[in-house]
């Protein structure tokens, strides 16, 4: 049963009904990670690492314990060794062992803000007082940031037991380099002798953080009997739960985790910190533990996304039509293996319809904190230097920007580099609605430039649980297992609304904890409204079937004989019989009588989400003497599949697209000459503020995915993949001059016109 | 670790007696905005905080062009915008004091606290300077005045001494065809700490040629630093004088890399700033009596 | 049968660059153990590690996929999430 | 030292509790007075999660000391709406779609209620100045922008 069909018969997806907890947010009772209460909770802190890189000589906690009013203090010794244990989880590939030691130091400190022991105490300023008091002896160690540095011969190594994966034979060697990765198709060098023109360049962008509002916080119980219960903000409470059990030795079932509202992620709270060590000082204590972190901590200890090197080539014939593409791309990981060059790698390109493509990856550690997902992980660093090499590729040509892309556009049939060949994709559709926009054809000012790029994502499924179940009022609970990050409980409903063919208002949301409702998979990937919506539409669509028996049941005759129309069952036709309909609500009372009460929950592992595909204008105009950039206009063009609460969706592209810009133009870490960093904190850790921007116009592309049932695509990360090339585009129509490092900050703008000899009024 | 100590005396004198008494290290707190973070951050460990807003008469704005204003020391930029007199006397001040972080730090930030907490970046403090602002310390030696750029001697520290604390700000009786005016670089429009700042404060005759002006650059050295205003004194800032406006500006910069700006983007913007306010303070001051 | 198609680095170190070629399985798991046999490892490889693409289509896990003849499969690495 | 006891009025009501030194008002709003709709995204005054309007005018309540708050009348985002009746603001954000995650949805309704107390009918760019001081890394501002334009509206009656 699908509902792609005919929009105009889709009562209330496509809508923009109120969210159902929307009320909570705005009147402040929403509780989030840093709101929540056990009873007897006490305050948990974490002592972190003053170096970049260091060996823990020793650490005494004797005078910390001394404190009175101090209950608990853990070191590593106080957490099981893990082993080394590869294994994919949602975000990415995750070793256990790494995980445990990135939550807590054992032998080494190997980034600024390492956890090395943490503290329970009845007060904060006893909390601090303890850290204080807590001696730890370390042998400073040689440090290394730079990616490059990282890799070349004789840079200090961060693990001696890390040799470079993906080379034969197996290197016998330790290596700063963790994986060696590479996708080909055709062949390039033909490619390229074919080419009449080449752009080859080579771009690097710096690590950028998330920088969600919320910082990280969590309130862990570690009862006698062995039960936890953590009450945690995070983008999967069973991604918690399996962390947890993992990183402690605790059986899954024996903790219960409740998920807090979430202050924002973005792939950034798709990992735990905290929430182990919470539950071991609770243990030790006897007492709730709650922790929360500063903002200094979040920026110094939590994952960023890579900072990048990455070179490009790219050929075409003088028509327009690409040859070859070629790229090497080195991705910071932090301070252990895991940044997302795979992603990286295979979505540079995905746009494009390609016979010779060839991409090499490093996955590269340095003394930084260890990488985190962020949206639409790896993709924006490759699309950057990309779709600004397209864009000098048109320039040399002398075409249109989007003219060239429509000549090479990935569509129906088109083989990836990663040998995948795309279904049903709307990149074309996505590039004839920029093309037709007032925007692309708008004058421009003085010292102001356009500029144009696009991105792809793959969008992801997965493992999700829905369950729908009527009241005996009539009335429904829409339950799912993914925490609601950006409004996700209005699409549920609305999913279920339309099914149950009942209004919006007679539905209500809720994401149960851990043990009340089947496994679900972190909300990323863009998957909540494609795998847990499909969930929940397939418990709807079982309900309705249900419904029907019991209709039938009522009227006796056959279930084959009812029909479910508008929210209630009525006959099939004249010769079912002359029955007056049978409202939802009406059956519902009667459910003890016809079989008990109505209800399912559906797990799913949802496969083959749909590709998304973007394209961004951005008007942009520059200060040449200061170098100050300003967005003052910004389209953001998607193919959606289909929406199903639009200003959720605009939401998605409106809020990516202005990361992107925050990324492109003032946000990096800046780390000083002892690898320590120098800018935790959001004075200046710059994030775009209210005044920096345009109203940003989200131009939603409808080519549904067959594969859903209402033909969703995920739609959160695409928005953050083309921004850093539209803007950096858009610079290069402004000053006629091409940016290559990230963020393109003013200071870098303006040393850049000043080397292209610009004049300089008035001097 | 020492507990901290927290205190709202009535008086001037009173303030002046705990502070003049305080043995361990103290802060006094008027806005509290730069306060709150150090102690936050556990840059500062003071023992006991005085917390002058209580006195009377320590918040307030009083005066006019004619006679000069007198400002509290714990006035809140947001009051300075608030105050129409002011506004149009010494756009420049409110404008530079009005930059001092959100509307959130405007309802709390004083003139004193963005003086006294001593940083090269302070947007307030060239801009008083310039329009020949003083304040009226209050101390165990009795009241005494002191011209603004007096005060700052260094980052973090100032020249008051034990027991001394702010009581107000004096700007003088605007004088006929005189205006200031007062901009900064920073990376965003609003949040940032100045890159560079610059206050300027001109003087024209009846002919439109500058007869007076005073320059201050913020955020180029460790201290706010005055540049050379010679070279465009006698001139009705054509493009000559601007180009050697720009120089002289850059010339008195001592800057340093940091997460910021770098120490020749800081430079050349001086120079860029110095220009642009002069101009904007010349057109205010052609336009006046 | 259906072919196999292999563009990443990972995989074609078990294969010794071998990129195509075709395996006689209808179902996932007979496609691990075809691929166990005849390059040792890499069953397990892409059972931990990979996703499969079938006709264009991306499974994460595909225990529950049917192989058709002459379908295209095409190994890649797992996807993960922001 | 001893705690050191505060007696101010909160929403209205009259509040009493003792505080800390150096503890911050963010801090008794959210752990003495269970006031939690204030949020702490920053404890620097740099993301505006925290704002407080105190005597009419709109502060970061991270950057008050508690102590200081006595004699003072607080509002909190627990003190916008009348009862069960949401104010204006608070009805357009729902309508408009302006939050996300909703983490700094509590501080952009202070910050509004304050902005509209004085400037009823402010223009985009007023807004975009005045609130950015409230940072939200969800919605880029345009939704929240759009719902400020539209409760100013509704509260003039236009």
């Amino acid at each position: 049963m699908t509902f792609i069909g005919n929009k105009s018969d889709l009562r209330v997806v496509g809508t923009r009904p109120v969210r159902p907890d929307g009320v909570d947010k705005v009147t402040g009772r929403a509780v989030y990670g840093a709101d929540a209460v056990l009873a007897g909770q006490i305050v948990g802190k974490v002592l972190r690492s003053p170096h970049a890189h260091a060996r823990i000589v020793s650490i005494d906690t004797s005078k910390a314990m001394a404190i009175k009013g101090v209950r608990a203090v853990i070191t590593a010794a106080d957490l099981p060794n893990i082993p080394s244990e590869e294994a994919f989880v949602g975000e990415g590939p995750m070793n256990f062992r790494d995980l445990s030691l990135n939550c807590m130091a054992r032998t080494k400190v190997l980034y600024e803000g390492h956890a090395v022991a943490a503290v329970a105490a009845m007060t904060d300023a006893l909390a601090d007082q303890a850290l204080a008091a807590i001696d730890v002896k370390y042998e400073v160690l040689p440090h290394v940031i730079d990616v490059e540095e990282a890799m070349a011969p004789g840079a200090p190594i961060l693990h001696d037991d890390l040799f470079t994966a993906g080379i034969t034979p197996k290197p016998t060697t330790a290596s700063n380099v963790a994986k060696k990765v590479r996708f080909t198709i055709g062949d390039v060098e033909a490619g390229f002798k074919a080419a009449d023109v080449i752009i080859e360049q080579r771009y690097t962008t710096a690590p950028v953080h998330q920088a969600y509002i919320e910082p990280h916080a969590c309130v862990a119980a570690w009862s006698a009997d062995g039960q936890c219960t953590v009450i945690a903000s995070s983008q999967g409470h069973f991604m918690i739960r399996s962390y947890c059990a993992k990183l402690l030795g605790i059986d899954v079932a024996a903790i219960r985790v409740v998920n807090a509202e979430i202050g924002g992620g973005f792939g950034g709270k798709t990992l735990v910190y905290l929430e182990p060590l919470a539950l071991a000082l609770s243990k030790k204590s006897g007492r709730p533990v709650k922790m929360v972190m500063t903002r200094e901590e979040v920026f110094r200890a939590t994952g960023p996304t890579s900072g990048a090197v990455v070179e490009v080539k790219i050929g075409a014939t003088k028509d327009g039509k690409i040859t070859a593409a070629q790229a090497v791309m080195k991705y910071q990981a932090g301070a252990f293996p895991g940044s997302p060059i795979n992603p990286g790698l295979m979505c540079a390109f995905a746009m494009y319809d390609l016979a010779n493509v060839d991409v090499l990856g490093y996955d590269v550690v340095s003394n930084r904190p260890k990488v985190a997902a962020y949206r639409a992980p790896g993709a924006p660093i490759s699309s950057w230097a990309a779709e600004c090499a397209i864009d000098d590729l048109a320039l040399k040509l002398g075409m249109d920007p989007i003219d060239l892309r429509m000549k090479n556009a990935a569509k129906q049939g088109s083989k990836t580099v990663y040998g995948v060949t795309h279904g049903v994709i709307g990149y074309e559709e996505v590039l004839q609605a920029a093309k037709a926009h007032p925007h692309w054809s708008a004058p421009l000012g003085k010292n102001q430039g356009r500029g144009f790029a696009t991105g792809f994502w793959f969008n992801i499924g997965g493992e999700s649980t829905g369950a729908v179940f009527v009241n005996e009022d009539g009335t429904v609970n829409v339950v799912s297992g993914s925490p609601d990050i950006g409004g996700s409980r209005a699409s549920m409903v609305m999913m279920a609304a339309e099914v149950l063919g009942i209004s919006y208002n007679k539905c209500q949301a809720v994401i149960p904890d851990t043990s009340s409702v089947g496994f679900t998979h972190v909300t990323g990937g863009s998957r909540v409204t494609y795998a847990t919506g499909m969930a929940v539409t397939q418990a709807a669509q079982a309900v309705v079937e249900d419904l029907k028996k019991r209709a039938a049941m009522i009227w006796d005759i056959s279930p084959e004989a009812v029909e479910w129309k508008d929210g209630q069952a009525v006959p099939a036709g004249a010769n079912a019989g002359g029955f007056d309909p049978l409202p939802l609500a009406a059956i519902a009372l009667k459910a003890a009588k016809t079989g008990g009460p109505i209800g399912s929950e559906i797990s799913v592992n949802a496969q083959g989400a749909g590709p998304g595909f973007g394209a961004h204008i951005c008007d942009i105009e520059i200060d040449p003497e200061t170098g100050h950039a300003t967005i003052v206009r910004y389209t953001a063009v998607q193919d959606v599949g289909r929406a199903i609460h639009p200003s959720y969706v605009e939401g998605q592209i409106q809020g990516g697209a202005v990361q992107g810009i925050g990324w492109a133009l003032n946000e990096e870490y800046v780390y000083n000459k002892k690898g320590l960093m120098d800018n935790a904190g959001f004075l200046d850790y710059r994030i775009p503020v209210a005044s920096d921007l345009p109203m940003i116009e989200a131009v939603l592309v409808e080519v549904p995915n067959t594969r859903h049932p209402f033909g969703v695509r995920g739609v959160g990360e695409v928005p953050i993949v083309p921004p850093m090339a539209a803007v950096g585009n858009a610079i290069r129509g402004a000053l006629d001059l091409r940016m290559f490092h990230l963020p393109m900050s003013p200071p870098r703008l303006r040393a850049a016109v000043d080397a292209a000899k610009m004049p300089k009024a008035a001097e | 670790m020492p507990s901290l100590n927290y205190v709202a005396p009535t008086t001037v004198s009173d303030a002046v007696k705990i502070l003049a008494a305080a043995s361990g290290p103290t802060r006094v707190m008027s806005g509290g905005t730069d306060l709150l973070v150090q102690l936050r951050s556990g840059r500062l460990k003071p023992e006991l905080i005085v917390d002058t807003k209580k006195i009377p008469g320590i918040i307030g704005i009083s005066g006019s062009a004619a006679e000069g204003f007198t400002i509290g020391a714990a006035t809140s930029g947001a009051l300075l915008s608030e105050h129409a007199g002011l506004v149009a006397a010494y756009p420049g001040v409110v404008e530079a004091t009005n930059l001092i972080g959100s509307t959130q730090i405007q309802g709390r930030a004083s003139l004193a606290g963005n003086l006294c907490n001593a940083s090269p970046a302070a947007d307030s403090v060239p801009a008083v300077i310039v329009v020949g602002g003083t304040v009226t310390i209050a101390g165990p030696a009795g009241p005494r005045t002191a011209p603004v750029e007096s005060i700052v001697t260094g980052p973090g520290r100032t020249s008051l001494a034990k027991g001394e604390f702010i009581v107000s700000f004096h700007l003088p009786a605007l004088k006929a065809k005189t205006a200031d005016a007062y901009l900064r670089f920073i990376p965003r429009t609003e949040m940032d700490i100045a890159v560079v700042g610059c206050g300027v404060s001109v003087t024209l005759d009846d002919s439109g040629v500058i007869t007076a002006a005073k320059i201050s650059l913020g955020a180029v050295a460790p201290t706010q630093v005055m540049v050379d205003a010679s070279c465009i004194i006698g001139t009705k800032l054509d493009d000559a004088a601007l180009a050697k406006l720009d120089a002289a500006a850059r010339a008195v910069c001592n800057p340093i890399d940091d997460k910021r700006g770098t120490i020749e983007f800081r430079t050349k913007v001086a120079g860029v700033l110095a220009r642009r306010t002069a101009a904007i303070a010349v057109a205010r001051a052609q336009a006046r009596a | 049968m259906p072919k196999v198609v292999i563009s990443g680095s990972s995989c074609r170190d078990f294969t010794h660059g071998e990129t195509e070629f075709e395996v006689a399985a209808t179902t996932f798991r007979r496609l691990i153990h075809e691929l166990e046999a005849r390059f040792p490892g890499l069953g397990v490889h892409v059972e931990e590690y990979m996703a499969i693409a079938i006709d264009g289509v991306i499974f994460q896990d595909a225990y529950a996929a049917q192989l058709k003849s002459g379908s295209e499969i095409v190994l890649i690495p797992k996807i993960g999430a922001g | 030292m001893s705690k050191i006891h505060v007696s101010t009025t909160v929403n209205g009501e009259a509040a009493e509790f003792l505080a800390e030194p150096q503890e911050s008002l963010l801090d008794a709003l959210r752990n003495t007075l269970n006031l939690t709709g204030s949020k702490e995204g920053c404890g620097s005054g740099d993301c505006g999660a925290c704002s407080v309007i105190i005597d009419g005018r709109l502060v970061c309540s991270c950057l008050v000391l508690a102590v200081e708050a006595g004699g003072m009348a607080i509002t909190t985002i627990e003190g916008i709406a009348e009862g069960e009746k949401l104010h204006p603001i608070q009805q357009k954000f729902l309508e408009n779609a302006a939050l996300q995650c909703g983490f700094c949805t509590p501080g952009f309704i202070v910050a509004t209620k304050a902005l509209l107390d004085v400037n009823p009918d402010p223009t985009e760019t007023e807004i975009r100045y005045w609130l950015a001081g409230n940072l939200c890394r969800c919605t880029g501002y345009d939704k929240i922008v759009r719902a400020v334009q539209d409760a100013a509206a509704e509260m003039r009656g236009s």
